[in-house]
């Protein structure tokens, strides 16, 4: 039996997704983010989204303003170093977004206990605050062998997550670079909870490439429905060793987010404006990203 | 201690070396790491009367044939492979525009080693008793190679004079900011064009932090001591490709050998791709990112993706 | 408080550098800047390592998933691609790196907030209602594992009546929840806060868990500290100065620990 | 299929100069396709030497010249062009192989200008490696198209050394390689004669008229006297070229089905 390929256009893959479904989100702060994904689901105009993530920024800052999002649950947003995410604080301090509220851990949780295959998880984080109240998968319980209070996070079971990585083969076996950054492994917790997994990439490589160091093999293809390849497809966000931020992108979207009206002449030039991603990078141009590559060599 | 001089200046100021009249000689052979954005650079500039001292690298004398600005040319072989002749470069030559004195590939690499070496003469084994020592381009045949004895009585070899050109330009994979250069692959003739040259200038597809060279100190082609200028030029070999990056740009060669039939479509084909550019980056642009990154070599096959042959 | 030679982020150090526990390990969160850079890194960082110098004390400093890394080759910028290339002990997986809270590993978190109430309790969410909020903030990031899990947090924030509460909007962090024994009850491991160190003042916790002045800062007078508090406020019954730094502390964090100013005057990007 | 093409045919009697172990300096084309269908019939010890510094790859594909990055997989060494041609003079390549423009009788080659050196009426690329393995390889192979064009009286230039004016002429020259020892044509394989250093014909394709191939030379042809039909390539050797070494025909065309 030949192995399909799993290969698919951005489009293709993002086309995955339907109106009012769970999506899962890897990266966190305002690194590797699956940022080329995100536009494309502006661009394919999604709506009505439950986006959850465990650490994040632009990303959904993005999908809020780009009015694709109505249920919002991660442990943080922001801009990076530059401050409070505006999309999103516009659309929560509007009442239009509702927001589940998660510590990290607890964030995690979800996904951990999914990609384990269990209902729930034990936890004590949260017991005495007010996160229960506004995060309906925290609900106490009593420990059965000591009689002790903890609060079970549910288990979320995404209807996609879409991850952002380094390199995979056509079939779907897909790595990161020996140098990264503490290999960011909830991503494959993410990934591992979802129903579709979408990966995009850097780079799709020989399975050569992918055999000559399995160790760094995040999720074999068994975990994968699709990857698509997406170079600079974490940008503004920084890709481990392969990029550093485009600060001063970040800090334009920062400024554009200023206003609506900013926001909207924003995303028509650097989103819905544009075909594809390739488009968008050709928009970005080789100054900005030859400035922010910090290793572009195959070789170690 | 490292030293806090860095050698990483802009391309025009690095390219101020090189003067009308001099005499230059370039890395890279076939279509590969050939300095070709600094080739465009001194095209741009409107560089004349230069004398190549080459070997392989036939797109910088190409390139510069075909704007007019080579008048001389010590060299052993310029063609495009999997093309054919270099037709500007040709048509140099045939009309009587560039001067030629030709070498084998190792009898030019000798004579640039005798240069490098401090030597007044290098021996060899090629090239005697054929018209290459017998026929007389522009060079007095006499001061070009002899065929002389071993003063120790063991054989006859061809001697060849030294050969230093004033300024040698090279592109490479990377570089830190003090100038120690490393490469990826095939080195072509780098190190005896280096050693030989007066003036050494190096672009570069990435710039690293110091402690990166260290690790690998095998890589690095040139030291610092030998490099006087870095230039910081990501697809700075395009359309050449460079090891370990990036393959060469098939459909642009194409296009520009289509182009070099004659030259006032080789003229159109600069006035796009060099005198309308403002720079590299807006080369780069021209051309598009996502060109470029569709280039980008596997790191296992080390050449693009294509279907995998399983044999 | 003119005539002082040291400044606050260095008195307030010196403070935390007093307080640490041999053997223990503290957490240092990262992702601000300015001003907030100095207290919820700045100072913990220097003072680990002050404590570590001054007092002999084995104490283990994670930023995140790196553990130990090396002061003296701190990058000048703290965005991801420089601290992957910090020299460090180790660098942890991320989700394992919270596992040393959930495990009672951890002995400090050092922590912060927009709001914090007479009890400890943090707020990092939202300012107004949660549904339709006049502020809407980043959200509780790790802070809630922080106040859970470690045997102490430290507080370091900016004090005024803005930040120093009667009652929070959105209680993200437990610190000593509403009545004495609520943790207890909770079956929450960790100790709770245990000190809140400010611009004005540095704070305890009574047996009920209520804040109370411990020390004020030099030239700080009770009227400017109830002032500034949006609580009636406990002052400690010896309430003393907070004590200065003596000059080898000085010379120790200006010469040896921080001679570019990276931490205490936030001179990383 | 079956039906056995010209270039089929050079690339076999290519690959039968390979002896096994030879260490060999290899360019672009059917050399290399003759390499890897030796290394993978009759001759698996031998070893290539390519000119830009890569040294014995396993590529996966058929490279497109030898600069091409598809030639540096599996290479155990890649160096510079000086490592390659240093090799050559320190009398480590036992074999090369050579294209060209021009040949005479004693298998001197032109691949520099035709017509006068300077302003010449066509310029050529130059000799590059082409002198230095004819000097200072073991043994050389040319390949070339045998018609008048190529098959000269008098070459324009002689950047390449074959035997020179003829006997003893290398030895005066201190050339250390003992000259070309066959020149593979589309028609039939020549070799010379070991007493003139004169080229002569020693098989000819099947179908082919020793006529047919004087005709076509610009110089008199020697004919060996154990003259032969040159060896039909086998199924496997068949095999390899058609459907492993070049199955896109870049360098061997199969017949027309």
């Amino acid at each position: 039996m030949t192995q399909p390929t799993k290969v698919r256009s951005l489009a293709e893959a993002v086309r995955l997704i339907s109106d009012g479904d769970v999506v899962a989100f890897g990266g966190h702060t305002a690194r590797r983010h699956p940022m080329a994904a995100v536009r494309e689901i502006v661009r394919q105009g999604k709506r009505r989204l439950h986006v959850a993530g465990w650490n994040n920024g632009i990303d959904m800052d993005l999908l809020i303003g780009g009015g694709c999002v109505a249920t919002v649950e991660t442990s943080y947003i922001g801009i990076g170093s530059l401050g409070l995410a505006r999309n999103y604080r516009r659309a929560a301090e509007a009442g239009a977004i509702r927001i589940i509220e998660h510590s990290e851990t607890t964030a995690m949780d979800r996904f951990r206990a999914a990609s384990m295959g269990l209902p729930l998880l034990p936890t004590k984080t949260g017991l005495g605050t007010d996160l229960p109240r506004y995060n309906p998968h925290l609900k106490p319980f009593t420990d059965p062998f000591t009689g002790e209070t903890w609060l079970a996070v549910e288990a979320i079971r995404p209807d996609v997550a879409i991850i952002h990585a380094h390199t995979a083969d056509e079939k779907g076996n897909v790595q990161l670079d020996p140098q990264r950054w503490h290999d960011n492994s909830p991503d494959a917790m993410i990934a591992r909870s979802a129903k579709t997994v979408i990966v995009t990439v850097e780079q799709i490589v020989s399975e050569d490439a992918v055999m000559a160091r399995p160790i760094d093999t995040i999720l074999p293809r068994s975990d994968v429905t699709c990857v698509a390849e997406a170079p600079y497809g974490a940008h503004p966000c920084c890709c481990d060793a392969r990029y550093d931020y485009d600060m001063e992108h970040l800090r334009r979207y920062y400024e554009a987010t200023a206003t609506v009206e900013g926001f909207a002449d924003w995303l028509a030039e650097f989103v819905t404006g544009l075909e594809d991603h390739l488009a968008y990078l050709d928009k970005i141009g080789a100054r900005s990203l030859m400035g922010i590559s910090m290793k572009r060599t195959v070789r170690p | 201690m490292r030293s806090g001089i860095s050698k990483i200046v802009p391309l025009e100021a690095a390219l101020s070396a090189v003067e009308d009249g001099m005499s230059l000689t370039a890395g890279g052979f076939a279509h590969s790491h050939q300095p070709m954005a600094m080739t465009r650079a001194l095209i741009r500039r409107g560089v004349r009367r230069l004398t190549l001292m080459g070997v392989a690298e036939c797109w910088v004398a190409e390139f510069l044939a075909a704007a007019g600005a080579v008048e001389k040319a010590y060299f052993s072989n310029f063609m495009f492979e999997g093309f054919g002749r270099c037709r500007r470069f040709v048509e140099g030559v045939e009309t009587g525009r560039i001067a030629t004195e030709d070498h084998s590939h190792f009898g030019m690499i000798c004579r640039l080693q005798a240069a490098g070496l401090g030597l007044p003469f290098m021996p060899l084994r090629a090239m005697t008793a054929t018209d290459i020592v017998e026929v007389a381009g522009f060079e007095d045949i006499t001061q070009k190679s002899r065929f002389i004895a071993s003063p120790f009585g063991n054989g006859r070899v061809t001697a060849v004079s030294p050969l230093k050109p004033d300024v040698a330009i090279i592109h490479a994979a990377r570089a830190d900011a003090a100038g120690n250069v490393q490469l990826f692959g095939a080195t072509s003739v780098i190190e005896e064009q280096a050693r030989a040259a007066s003036t050494v200038i190096v672009s570069v597809e990435e710039i690293v932090e110091a402690d990166v060279i260290p690790r690998q100190p095998e890589l690095t082609i040139l030291p610092a001591l030998l490099v006087d200028a870095v230039v910081h030029l990501p697809f700075g070999a395009h359309p050449t490709g460079v090891f370990g990056y990036y393959e060469h740009d098939a459909a642009y060669l194409g296009e520009y050998y289509a182009a070099s039939r004659r030259q006032d479509s080789t003229d159109a084909f600069f006035r796009r791709w060099i005198h309308d550019q403002a720079d590299h980056w807006s080369y780069l642009d021209a051309l598009l990112v996502s060109r470029l990154l569709a280039l980008r070599v596997d790191p296992a096959l080390g050449t693009i993706m294509t279907g995998q042959r399983h044999v | 408080m003119s005539t002082r030679d040291y400044s606050l982020a260095e008195l307030l150090t010196v403070c935390v550098a007093r307080e640490l526990e041999d053997g223990g390990q503290g957490f240092i969160g990262l992702g601000t800047g300015g001003r907030a850079f100095i207290m919820a890194v700045g100072v913990p960082s220097v003072a680990a390592e002050l404590a570590r110098r001054y007092r002999g004390i084995d104490f283990i400093t994670q930023y995140g998933c790196t553990f130990e890394p090396d002061l003296k080759k701190t990058p000048s910028n703290f965005a991801d691609p420089y601290l992957l290339a910090w020299p460090s002990k180790a660098q942890v997986r991320v989700e394992e790196c919270l596992e040393y809270f959930r495990r009672g590993r951890m002995t400090v978190g050092f922590t912060s907030g927009a709001q914090i109430d007479a009890r400890g309790n943090l707020n990092t969410v939202c300012i107004g209602p949660h549904e339709k909020p006049k502020v809407r903030l980043v959200g509780p990031i790790a802070q809630s594992d922080h106040c859970t899990y470690a045997k102490y947090t430290y507080v370091l924030m900016t004090q005024d009546r803005r930040t120093f509460v009667p009652k929070l909007d959105f209680r993200s962090a437990l610190g000593h929840g509403d009545a004495p024994g609520d943790r207890k009850r909770l079956g929450v491991a960790g100790g709770g806060p245990r000190k809140v160190f400010t611009d004005l003042a540095i704070w305890e916790f009574d047996d009920d868990g209520f804040m109370r002045v411990e020390s004020l800062h030099p030239a700080v007078t009770m009227e400017a500290v109830t002032a500034s508090v949006g609580f009636p406020v406990r002052f400690a019954e010896q309430l003393v100065e907070t004590p200065a730094p003596n000059p080898e502390e000085l010379r120790l964090i200006r010469n040896e620990i921080d001679p570019d100013g990276l931490f205490l005057e936030a001179r990383i990007a | 299929m079956s039906e056995i093409s010209r270039d089929e045919f050079m690339a076999v009697a290519a690959a039968r100069e390979f002896r096994d172990g030879d260490v060999a300096f290899i360019g672009t084309g059917l050399p290399m396709v003759a390499a890897y269908l030796a290394k993978a019939t009759h001759a698996p010890r031998v070893k290539l030497v390519f000119e830009s510094g890569i040294i014995d790859a396993a590529p996966r594909e058929l490279a497109s010249g030898v600069g091409d990055y598809r030639l540096a997989y599996g290479s155990p060494k890649i160096a510079g062009m000086s490592y390659a041609l240093s090799l050559l003079q320190g009398g480590r390549i036992d074999i090369g192989f050579l294209g060209t423009a021009e040949i005479d009788r004693f298998g001197n080659l032109n691949s520099t200008v035709i017509g006068p050196y300077r302003q010449p009426r066509v310029r050529l690329p130059g000799s590059g490696g082409a002198n230095d393995i004819a000097s200072m390889a073991g043994r050389f192979v040319v390949i070339c198209r045998l018609d008048r064009r190529h098959f000269v009286e008098k070459l324009s230039y002689l950047t390449t050394p074959g035997f020179l004016s003829g006997p003893r002429a290398r030895e005066a020259a201190a050339l250390p390689g003992s000259g070309p020892s066959r020149v593979i044509t589309d028609l039939a394989v020549l070799g010379f004669d070991p007493e003139t250093k004169m080229m002569r014909v020693e098989e000819l394709y099947p179908g082919v008229t020793l006529e047919q191939v004087h005709e076509r030379s610009g110089f008199a042809l020697g004919v060996a006297d154990d003259i032969a039909e040159a060896l039909a390539p086998t199924d496997r050797q068949l095999h390899l070229l058609r459907h492993v070494i070049d199955p896109d025909g870049r360098y061997v065309v199969a017949a027309n089905v």
